[in-house]
């Protein structure tokens, strides 16, 4: 099972080598780590690993993928199994191209500015979103056509909920 | 005798009010908006009414309900906490004609603070030093002139009519005077069609050194020292600590007397507080008066040693003080920082959500105020602050080392928060050396950027957890993977259980 | 200077440790047994290293295990806690050897006050009160009789090859000396075969008072003023709290003397307790001295405002001590209690098991110092404490209803816990006067019995919770359960969400 | 759906009439009460009644089993379905009579002071397990005789899982 590991962008092939109780060994980019990891709360894991005591936060997003916070940093893990590495490469490795405007927060929608079919410029501003007081304009990086609608003003929304549908001219 | 509190607020601070009517014996009412059913303040109360809907115009602010709620439950008294109607006037006064004590100050007081100009002119009638600069719009060239002439560069030229900057304009040199308030006159004409202008000593580097006070309705005022605010964010304070790490003796006496005059000069009952502008030479000057408890008020708790709600409730019961100034001191160092719910690494956006585990630092010298519990979900409609760390030591140094000690064993995800923040602030040469002004944010960019490099180990680590999270989910689905090296939810199910399996 | 400690410890005083070690920037490196890789201290170390099997006597007594660790991550130090090997002289003499730092006194010190009879010797030679009595048994009648008629009744009569109450007899009248010294003899020659007796005074209503001291290498010793731990079951500590409430300030001062002067006869160096036995007229005698930190320290720590464990790592580093017993004073009062997992209704039976929820008490004045943490499983090899709460206010009245306050906010579910047996003693009578001594408990019973009755109306409440929970259940298993008046997961999911999804 | 509730020994019936989103209507031996119930945390309920806020933390044990704590109350409480009730009835109500002992806690086996068959008298020791230092007997109250015993010296046990069968004389 040739697995791949995506952290901030970067990709890199892992393997669990051994695994016996707490003890586990994986290999990661070529280099090989002996762990001693227990999940004491949900999503909190201990690590020790050459004596060094590490707390690792893990929350799941997405299917395959994770936010992990450690001490000082945090990162965004996704695991790419054979199969969605398989169809990547079919796509050219395109995967990470979203046509749709989302907030990365919850909110409320303030006003949008487009309606489908309209043509827009890189730059412009589809939506405004509040959340806690604070408005927030979502614009386009390149120029696309808007698709669908999918809010109206006053909705409430969730974190990553596809707003409106875009497509490239 | 009080014997009842409805507390008209929510979050950290209806909490807090809450704790302190438990130890004085006295039932909590809780009021809340439909948006916060779950709220902490909802469990902690004796008793709990809804009150509207999420936005707090339909419910936190609307006095009619909060009323009808503490007439229903026979509360003796209202307390505002801070924000929604804590500085309302028109709430104080209804408070009183419904003959439910409002805990804080009268409508004059407030009325009289709450005004910018009616409050410089009260102070400079009382003797208090208030920022030199003129009192009435000034429309002649000559006039404001000599007035900056008077007062001294470096000074700021305000459009009277103004805002957002516009019509405004520093004047640093003597030979500037002219050609600036020209073009400030023309820009004010252009924007707002009125030329006339105020003009204020500007302060170059200026602190935001704050006092707290209490008075009673006979006659007794004290104030309990100062606090040190110009760690600011978008005029947002972000950490307040007390002692200010330039006070002198002499100055801190000087300023603490005016803040009992400033608040005697308005007949001032209950707990407020008077800011100051300081600049570097420790010359202060007033800035406005807070007339209602503060975020910040615990540092002041911690050292002078007094439990500021419970002071509240004793005025508001016509009692009189129960400490007179010369039985004050400052005792040891203490710091807050407020945890917001938001995203260091993308502009401090509002980052609410559902807490998915939180773990909250202890021990020695710690004091945590905050509301948000594990499964509890930040409603977006309100101030995203979701808690208050302090921290107490003898020492400066040691509380900052505290801080930071308390900052490292708090821990919270499912939102993101500014704990890496503070703890960058707590790190800043010029915060250890405790030199700083309220520009301090700006000019220590370099030390308070989000760290984009992690070593590598954590790096791997942190691939290797999600990898191995993953598996044991993978292996949970489909039982039986096949895969004879891969058993992978063993160091889930092994770790559960371990303290009572092994042995 | 010490940059790295290992903590022989585990539990909320091994957390503890390594709180101040972090503050202090050393790193801390933890050992554990098998049993407690989930423990806090493992995870909140700098380092972790497992030291063998679950019970004690296989891990954490081991000093073999503990050097060997100490020695390969290049610890400079050894800290012990309270309990295992704080008290072990060979350790400390172990550690010598090795050229590791024992934080905590010499093997001298620890031997001479840990034997009864040789501490007793040391302190008489100091001009330290003990509890007079005979030093040598005493095998003639004569000699019997003239002893207690020297000290006065009453006095305990004790077999000196005794034990477990067997030819022991209280003296309370003249004119009982004669009949109850034969009747003790007689039941020692019965029970031992040696009819030699001790002769000591008896103290008629015991208080327990503790004075902690520093004393470092270079001849200096301070006192931190005094703890009452008259509060007692089975002679295990279960509240503490500082100023003791029968203490006078020339008392305390002269038992803070002696307190010192029992330190310097043993050539003290650290922080250590002498414990006193004080009678209700306060008079006060050395009962014996604890040669490491205690359980109880943080009362003092905030009552004084000192940091004792880092004052035992300067101290360890050769410095001198911080502070001349000149600058010390004790503001306020604090209370600290003890929480076990154990069973109140069930005869304090210990309760282990897993935390399914906890809450731990927050706000001003409150100290919680604990190790256990949602889904922790606590282990069944070592002490059932799981934390200790520390309250602080200006006065006492006010400390114990900050207390209640804490002790009302402090939920755990899983295990049962002391919570609610420290609560029934916050409210009575004798502790709220500050009337008490070592008899409190047994004296109080009918105070503190488990509450037997619960109102109606929260058993109708507990029952409908149960029952809906049930319900909840009950649907999720079988969907679609056909009663049109039951969609009862409704309060569950609605509960979670509403917070993002009622807008 | 006639349901009763046993709380601390007592049965009660007890009745859903009628839910609205948090709002609950429920009869309890004849006496109705108007709830706003929410599930604040995993087991903790936040329950206003009549204005009043309570705080109920809630631990399921065994099917249909709960333990409930409230701020100073303590409470066993069982919901006996119908069918259960009318198991029970048939039985004449002797469901409680378990043939076994068992342990509150978690603990160790320190001695087992009986074996297969033996006839033994109310009050004797059969068993006595430590838990955390402190050594506690276990004794039968009334004539038993043991049919089997399931744990040997030095071995591990949870709270309430049984030790020793016993059979009546």
């Amino acid at each position: 099972m040739a697995y791949e590991i995506k952290v901030n962008g970067e990709i890199m092939p892992i393997e669990l080598l051994k695994q016996e109780g707490n003890n586990v060994s994986v290999n990661i980019n070529n280099k090989s780590y002996e762990f001693d990891i227990v999940e004491v709360e949900k999503g909190i894991y201990s690590i020790i690993l050459d004596g060094v005591s590490f707390n690792v936060e893990l929350t799941p997003n997405e299917y395959r993928k994770y936010t992990i916070d450690t001490l000082y940093d945090h990162f965004d893990v996704e695991v790419i199994d054979p199969e969605t590495r398989y169809i990547n490469n079919r796509k050219g490795g395109h995967e990470d191209d979203v046509n749709y405007i989302s907030t990365p927060m919850p909110g409320k929608i303030v006003k949008i500015l487009v309606k489908a079919g309209d043509e827009i410029k890189a730059g412009d501003t589809c939506v405004i979103v509040s959340a806690m007081k604070m408005e927030s304009e979502y614009k386009v990086v390149s120029d696309k056509k808007v698709k669908r609608v999918l809010v109206k003003e006053g909705d409430s929304i969730e974190g990553d909920q596809p707003l409106i549908l875009l497509e490239d001219i | 005798m009080i014997e009842k509190i409805l507390v008209a607020n929510r979050g950290e601070i209806a909490v807090r009010v809450m704790r302190s009517c438990r130890e004085m014996g006295i039932k909590s009412v809780a009021v809340y908006s439909e948006a916060d059913r779950t709220s902490m303040h909802v469990r902690y109360a004796d008793e709990a009414y809804c009150i509207g809907p999420a936005p707090s115009a339909e419910s936190y602010l609307v006095s009619d309900n909060i009323i009808e709620v503490a007439k229903k439950t026979g509360a003796d008294a209202i307390h505002p906490g801070y924000g929604f109607l804590s500085e309302n006037a028109d709430f104080s006064d209804r408070c009183e004609k419904e003959g439910i004590i409002f805990i804080g100050p009268s409508s004059y007081a407030i009325n009289t603070m709450g005004d910018k100009i009616t409050a410089r002119k009260t102070m400079t009638a009382a003797g208090v030093p208030v920022v030199p600069g003129t009192s009435e719009p000034i429309k002649d060239l000559e006039d404001a002139v000599s007035e900056i002439k008077k007062i001294g560069v470096p000074v700021m030229v305000k459009a009277s009519a103004g805002g957002g900057g516009k019509g405004m304009r520093l004047v640093e040199r003597e030979e500037d005077i002219i050609s600036s308030v020209k073009a400030a006159k023309s820009e004010a004409m252009a924007s707002f069609g009125d030329d006339a202008v105020y003009i204020e000593k500007y302060i170059n580097s200026p602190h935001h050194i704050e006092f707290q006070i209490l008075a009673d309705n006979h006659g007794n005022c004290i104030h309990l020292f100062e606090r040190e605010c110009s760690v600011q964010r978008r005029h947002q304070k972000v950490v307040e600590e007390t002692p200010s790490p330039i006070m002198t003796e002499k100055v801190r006496a000087e300023m603490g007397e005016y803040a009992v005059a400033a608040a005697k000069a308005v007949n001032y009952s209950g707990a407020g507080t008077i800011e100051f502008i300081v600049d570097d030479d420790l010359n202060y000057y007033f800035l406005e008066m807070n007339t209602r408890l503060q975020v910040e008020h615990p540092i002041t708790e911690r050292v002078v040693g007094i439990d500021l709600v419970k002071e509240q409730i004793n005025i508001s019961n016509n009692k009189t003080l129960t400490y007179k100034q010369s039985e004050l001191t400052q005792k040891g160092h203490a710091i807050e920082v407020r945890i917001y719910a938001e995203d260091p690494d993308n502009n401090f956006m509002p980052n609410p959500g559902t807490i998915k585990h939180i773990t909250e630092p202890l021990g020695l010298g710690v004091r945590h105020d905050g509301y948000v519990y594990q499964g509890y979900t930040i409603p977006i409609h309100y101030d995203p602050m979701i808690s208050k760390l302090i921290v107490w030591a003898p020492e400066r140094a040691e509380a900052i080392e505290r801080m930071k000690r308390a900052l490292y064993a708090y821990k919270i995800t499912g939102i993101k928060t500014s704990i890496p923040f503070l703890n960058k602030i707590m790190d800043v040469p010029a915060f250890r050396e405790g030199k700083y002004n309220t520009h301090f944010i700006q000019d220590n960019q370099q030390y308070l950027e989000p760290q984009k490099k992690s070593t590598q180990k954590l790096k791997d680590i942190a691939a290797i957890t999600a990898f191995l999270d993953y598996l044991t989910e993978q292996s949970e689905i489909k039982p039986g993977n096949g895969d004879a090296k891969s058993e992978p939810s063993k160091w889930k199910s092994c770790g559960r259980k371990r303290g009572v399996s092994r042995l």
